[in-house]
């Protein structure tokens, strides 16, 4: 199983991303796909704008894509996340968990978002459809609670 | 060595990197943070708190205790709100 | 929230169902796709063929989606079951969630196919290659055990 | 009453519905387990093992223990195996 990983200002196409994990294949029972989409906060966001840090952003999410991996019985994986200006509706983040059992499909793409969210460098900044560059999203406590109960 | 900083921590120094040399006894990613603060207003603001600062060597998180090493970068940044 | 309820024999667009919660839409952080395959099971499977409750199956579904829609924060929810005969590679199932909050979104799919598992009224019956007719599936303590973990 | 058989119990009966009218003291859906099951070998093949046989009422699922009440349709099958 090789895993994809890819850090991009592109949109993807998750349908697509999906359809080549299961292709021509006959031993897959459960695919799982996590979308994180860009919401406007009841109207008040013009766009998020997303900073990575290159090269330790590929790496980072390679290891928790190799802790997944590790841990769950997976056919297939792959991982995306987007850095830029991003509107709302629009998409941010994808990850694809193919899996003979639903299970470890679920759990595995569950662990990878958790993780995703407080391991992988990204930060948020909010645009304000006023014009005015708004702060910077502050990491939320439920998320790295979400990421420890994985741990152990 | 290089610093890189991110996010808010970026934005306070005014800059993306920098070349650095930190002295001898500057040992840990805790001691880095330290000295930076030290080296003018704008370090000490993005460091005013350094419990929130996250620490990467060579492009890998690091607790505040970890050695430097022979690491050759050293990033800077909130606690990351990707995903 | 309005969510759709399907059984058929037809097969299903996976990313056209998941596009149908979103479009337009600004207020979803989260859309969390499951697909169910048919697997070959090494290669011994020519088909399962799905038997169901007409009727009973979407008023059961019905219920469990009530109840989702009850304990999580969602802003769309889809089910669609299949049933006839299914060859290796085809989908079976999906479910869709979307919501605000990927954790809720995450659960409420999670939840959804270990409900679907235990309590709609399908019954797979296997066919193998070599032209007999196999047994029915025998269902899974491990299913049951996984419904139990939502109750109380 | 209908009654209707699905799955495994299908194959073992023979039929996939059929019109039933129970006597007065077949109360409960184990009651009209117990009393199919004298109705002829096909019906004590299907219902050998009566605790892993489920029922629903009128479409919803129900215990054993559960009374037959006004119901106008039993199902009899084996636990599910969907999703």
């Amino acid at each position: 199983m090789t895993p994809t990983v890819r850090v991009q200002a592109e949109d993807f196409d998750a349908a697509a991303e999906a359809a080549r994990l299961t292709q021509s294949r006959t031993d897959i029972g459960a695919v799982v796909t996590f979308a994180g989409l860009c919401r406007d906060e009841g109207g008040r966001l013009a766009a998020l704008e997303l900073e990575h840090y290159p090269g330790m952003a590929e790496e980072e999410i390679g290891r928790v894509v190799a802790q997944a991996a590790a841990r769950w019985p997976l056919q297939g994986l792959t991982v995306i996340h987007r850095y830029g200006k991003i509107a709302p509706g629009a998409q941010i983040v994808l990850v694809v968990t193919a899996s003979s059992h639903r299970v470890a499909a679920f759990e595995a793409a569950t662990f990878l978002m958790d993780y995703l969210k407080t391991r992988a460098p990204f930060w948020k900044k909010e645009h304000h459809k006023d014009g005015t560059s708004g702060d910077w999203v502050e990491a939320k406590d439920e998320d790295d609670a979400a990421a420890e109960r994985w741990v152990g | 060595m290089k610093a890189v900083y991110f996010a808010w921590v970026r934005e306070r120094i005014g800059k993306t990197e920098e070349e650095i040399s930190p002295p001898a006894d500057v040992r840990t990613a805790g001691d880095l943070i330290v000295w930076l603060s030290a080296q003018g207003e704008e370090y000490a603001y993005a460091f005013e708190n350094p419990k929130v600062i996250r620490v990467a060597l060579d492009r890998a998180h690091v607790k505040h205790d970890a050695p430097l090493g022979d690491a050759r970068e050293a990033a800077f940044f909130p606690p990351m709100t990707g995903g």
